[in-house]
């Protein structure tokens, strides 16, 4: 099983002949991961060390049966590549692109809803499924597959955590990087769904940061919806407040949206909350019985 | 990016929305002759970036040139809440018979535009929530829709107004305000008071502007309005060179790649006892150039007593950050001590070549735990 | 049972203080149907002869339980007053108004869809369900209660085979004017479909006319789907191409939206096409065994 | 409402879609200043609402200014499928290298605008449809979605369109082309030819455009584009009067109550064996004086010879019509028999009104069939 990226996924990837494309898009592809296509409009026709490349992402469904996205595209133009990727038919966009201005992002956000497309990012280092697939940027030479689903708005903070868990010995289902921008295509509480319904995974760790309310929220579905063990971390404690660190989203406003009351609604339910990346693995560990 | 009362001022008369005539003054002299360009009485307004301007003395009522002028020179200087006073906004005094609020803010947990419309204006918005939650109107946009004229109209019966006149004139100036918003890409836009005057004019009396960073780029004269000097040295120096960089206040000079990692490694420092001097992330694919330029900001900060090095590399190679460590080393002056954990990505090879190296100052720990702590120990 | 309008309607008058408005909605009331609120901004307080007025038709929904709206105010601002009661939860939005541009009626249809709820018009006379509710212009005395659902983009012509059908002794279910504009908010298929889940209507009258092909559509769903007797008049059969016979969505372009082809594609289908009113009322009348 | 070549391609030009340089003429006159303003060769073009103009001799190529005024001569006046030409468009000639074809309509049974594009261009798209249906790319836009550039590519690449600067070109103009739909309120925009030049410029060299005509309030310039001396006299007598009026080619005029009960008396007409002379619709709430100005648009038609009155009323009051026919047979001179059907509201007081009053040539008949039959008769 595992969640958004698996055995099945048939992979475009949207910018594969850019240079940032081309190294992860191959990454993705010496991992495992079916990548099927390109698509850089005007470059229909060529390939990238074997991967057809085509003008619209509608020919790369057609022709090769592609039935997720990568989104590569510089950010002035991404909003369009997703928008492209969606009415091609695809149910999966995983967009590492940062700086979609916020507001392209609330209509994407309400136009995927309505398609019932799943997507992650913009700004999210992808997802993978150790052993399945990877779709993004994550270092998969981290992880190890297991009984773990990660859930994050971070990419470095996640692969050190990853990172820890694999020195305790355990393996993940799915790490996810929903991104760390004011509006991305999924929540917390979107991808802690699926990992309820995902059989592989039996603990959930999220990650979460300063900045909007979906820790908040998740808290209350972890509780009343999740029914596995959950751990969680929060970064930005000291953060203060009105300034943007490194992420958009990552912003205190006002008196909202700090660590301290994200760990305190996560406490208010019962979930606990590792201070360091390190203590959270260990938590995890405690949790699974983990040696 | 947050803008000066005077710049959204400036963008909503744009787009139709009434606000004051009104002139930008430097010096006191510029304040006198704005003051007579204008006419009548006036009002000196210190420009900053916060709140509470009117308690501290930023908010001066002038009726001739020469007292615009005195005022200029008491506010001219004056610090509020940390920022100095650097700008005047001189502009004609209003008479006021009523004061509204009118906003719309960027609802990232609904993700919708989001207006809030009370009669109750001129103090703070969460004093009127919590004293008076009827009487604010609180109406989500759906984005894809876009605004359509009833809402303005639930906005305005709701909030009781009801001389037809006045629910004629803000009903417009929602509307226009829902085309600022959408069209400078903003994540707030206040007004707050909206005035109605004696007469039963309404107009914008202030105003409070944050624009989307990421959207900057398509709103060139918007991005032209950036006060460089109003901001903190180190921070407008970061920004020259790329560098996302948030100036605290410490002495354990911090610096990460991504954003999650480097706040959890500013935390960390924190929890282990230190202060930490800033938030500086390396960004995803930091290569040796990067880390010069984050040094270069950072080690620019004289509260600075060391410095912790937290990787973990992914598409960052460890070998890279290394190299950028020595290069920085060599190109610049820096007394402070520098603990490194490098984890990930050519960790071993980065490691090696500082460990071959070791140049004086420089301590390569195992764990980002154990760097933070003596990254404390050498700052104490 | 009936459909769209019946013994549940309670119903909001956009424009129940301009003098159409007024007479229809008190008409409406004098009916017997439920008019429970009138909408004009800057009229809230008022009443007409005992009928609430309010500012908006929230207020309308929230005070008096209206989930019907009819909407009477001009062309100019009939598409805000259409969005309004869709957004304040009204679910039977019936247009009188004409003169809607069509571009406007494109995404008001695209959005009511996405929201669930069915609308009549723009240009139309509204529904009528004998016994039960009036709802529009439609002539109520004319017609008898029965079990003839009739479905029209005319008024008047509706009235006609009306007339016909009660002088030859037959009654309807529901009467409804789809409305004469290129774009409406329910096709003629959307209204079958409630007639074949209605158990009051056992025969359907469908009286079309040129332009378009929602004819066509409803011929295929009336052989496949429909499963009642249907009976059909066309009208515009001398009509010239590329001329507007006085509904904006009554013109041939090319060689599309004939009468000829409309009534070529329900014979073919196996339904009757009666070519005058009188004789399409007697096609009725024999299919119901009437006297 | 359509529009004539000239006046699409003033609106395309307005929204950037690359037109030819060119100027109006109405006499021969007019076309030799054009042509010498403009410079080089000219095509001279009749502008006329209807296709075919290049085979009817509508459409010229002339090298000086001489040959210019030549061929207006020769075209003004020219009868082209019915329309007389009365205007000229002299526009610059183009080299054309090849010929595409892109059109935007409104598709009334999808809800949507439809994209069509073609490199198969210079004839009509009904012959690409049927000849070549692969050459034809079809593309719908959601119109709450709006357009998106990747719709432009799929478009342009869909159609094999190879040249970048023709794809990067063509992709702009596919914009620009929903926004003239869009901000037009239009039902058609057609480009056919889309040329390319020999040089790689894309530019509309014709243009189809139609506007909504409900939409016509809200674009007061586009609507003053109507050319009232085009239409037929009596149907432009009766928009002046705000009568529903088409002209038809037969002997009995005909004047019913709403749209459909006036098309299907029009066709009760026909199936009686009688000729109707036109469609004329009193509008569903029909006081006297709409009925007077109807019968004097009607009686206008000299080819007339009974007039046949169709009305069920609803909100149209029987007594109120009975009115307006005695009122307009005292103001108006009618020749024509006149049969008058009459049912529903406050009909029997109509006909009593019709029956007491009896005046010559007046003849009411109880049904629809047998009115039309007497009609029919009467015009014989």
């Amino acid at each position: 099983m595992a969640i958004i990226v698996d055995n099945d996924t048939r992979l475009v990837v949207q910018g594969l002949t850019g240079s940032e494309g081309r190294f992860h898009g191959l990454r993705n592809r010496a991992y495992g991961t079916k990548v099927v296509a390109g698509v850089t409009p005007g470059k229909g026709g060529q390939d990238v060390e074997g991967v057809p490349v085509f003008d619209t992402v509608a020919e790369a469904a057609a022709r090769e049966g592609a039935n997720t996205a990568m989104v590569f595209v510089p950010a002035p133009f991404a909003a369009d590549a997703i928008y492209e990727a969606v009415d091609a038919g695809i149910v999966t966009v995983i967009c590492i692109t940062e700086g979609i201005p916020a507001h392209e992002m609330l209509r994407i956000h309400t136009y995927i809803r309505s398609k019932g497309v799943t997507m992650l990012g913009p700004n999210c280092p992808g997802a993978l499924s150790p052993g399945k697939a990877n779709v993004g940027i994550i270092p998969a030479e981290i992880f190890s597959e297991g009984s773990i689903g990660l859930v994050s708005r971070s990419g470095t903070l996640t692969y050190q955590i990853g990172h820890e868990l694999t020195q305790l010995g355990l393996g993940n289902s799915t790490i996810v990087g929903i991104g760390g921008d004011p509006v991305v295509g999924s929540s917390f509480i979107d991808v802690l769904g699926k990992f309820r319904d995902d059989p592989q995974t039996e603990y959930v760790v999220m990650v979460g940061e300063i900045g909007g309310d979906e820790e908040e929220k998740a808290a209350v579905f972890i509780e009343a919806e999740l029914g596995k063990p959950a751990v969680a971390y929060i970064a930005g404690f000291t953060a203060p407040p009105g300034k943007t660190m490194g992420h958009a989203g990552a912003i205190i406003s006002g008196s909202s949206g700090t660590a301290q009351a994200k760990k305190d609604a996560l406490e208010a339910r019962g979930i606990q909350v590792g201070t360091t990346p390190t203590e959270t693995a260990q938590l995890v560990a405690d949790l699974a019985g983990a040696p | 990016m947050d803008l000066y009362e005077y710049q959204g001022k400036q963008l909503f008369a744009r787009f139709g929305i009434p606000v004051s005539k009104g002139q930008l003054a430097e010096t006191p002299e510029e304040a006198r002759a704005a003051a007579e360009a204008i006419g009548g009485s006036v009002v000196v307004k210190a420009q900053v970036l916060t709140g509470g301007r009117g308690k501290a003395g930023g908010i001066k009522l002038a009726t001739t040139p020469d007292e615009a002028e005195q005022h200029a020179r008491a506010i001219l200087g004056l610090d509020i809440r940390g920022h100095v006073v650097r700008r005047l906004w001189i502009e004609s005094a209003s008479d006021i018979a009523k004061e509204y609020y009118l906003s719309l803010t960027f609802d990232r947990g609904a993700k919708q535009p989001l207006f809030m419309f009370t009669t109750q204006g001129g103090v703070e918005i969460e004093e009127v929530a919590e004293t008076n939650p009827d009487a604010l109107v609180y109406l989500h946009v759906d984005p894809l829709e876009g605004f359509h004229p009833w809402q303005a109209r639930r906005l305005v019966y709701g909030a009781g107004v009801t001389d037809p006149s006045e629910q004629k004139q803000i009903a417009s100036i929602i509307g226009k305000l829902y085309e600022t918003f959408v069209s400078c890409d903003a994540m707030l836009c206040e007004i707050n008071p909206l005035i109605v005057t004696p007469d039963g004019e309404v107009r914008a009396l202030d105003s409070k502007f944050t624009v989307d960073d990421n959207a900057l780029y398509r709103h060139p004269d918007i991005a032209e309005m950036r006060d460089n000097e109003a901001a903190d040295p180190l921070e407008a120096l970061a920004r020259e060179k790329n560098v996302t960089y948030v100036k605290l206040d410490g002495e354990v000079g911090v610096l990460g790649n991504g954003a999650g990692l480097s706040m959890s490694t500013v935390d960390v420092v924190t929890f282990a006892g230190g202060r930490p001097a800033n938030f500086c992330d390396l960004g995803g694919g930091g290569d040796a150039q990067g880390v010069v330029d984050a040094l270069s900001v950072i080690t620019r900060d004289p509260q600075v007593r060391s410095i912790f090095f937290n990787i973990f590399g992914g598409i960052t190679r460890c070998d890279e950050v290394a190299r950028g460590i020595l290069q920085a080393l060599e190109q610049i002056e820096i007394t402070a001590p520098i603990v490194v954990r490098l984890d990930g990505t050519n960790s071993e090879e980065g490691r090696r070549i500082l460990v071959d190296a070791a140049p004086p100052g420089l301590h390569v720990e195992p764990t980002m735990l154990d760097a933070a702590r003596r990254a404390v120990e050498l700052a104490a």
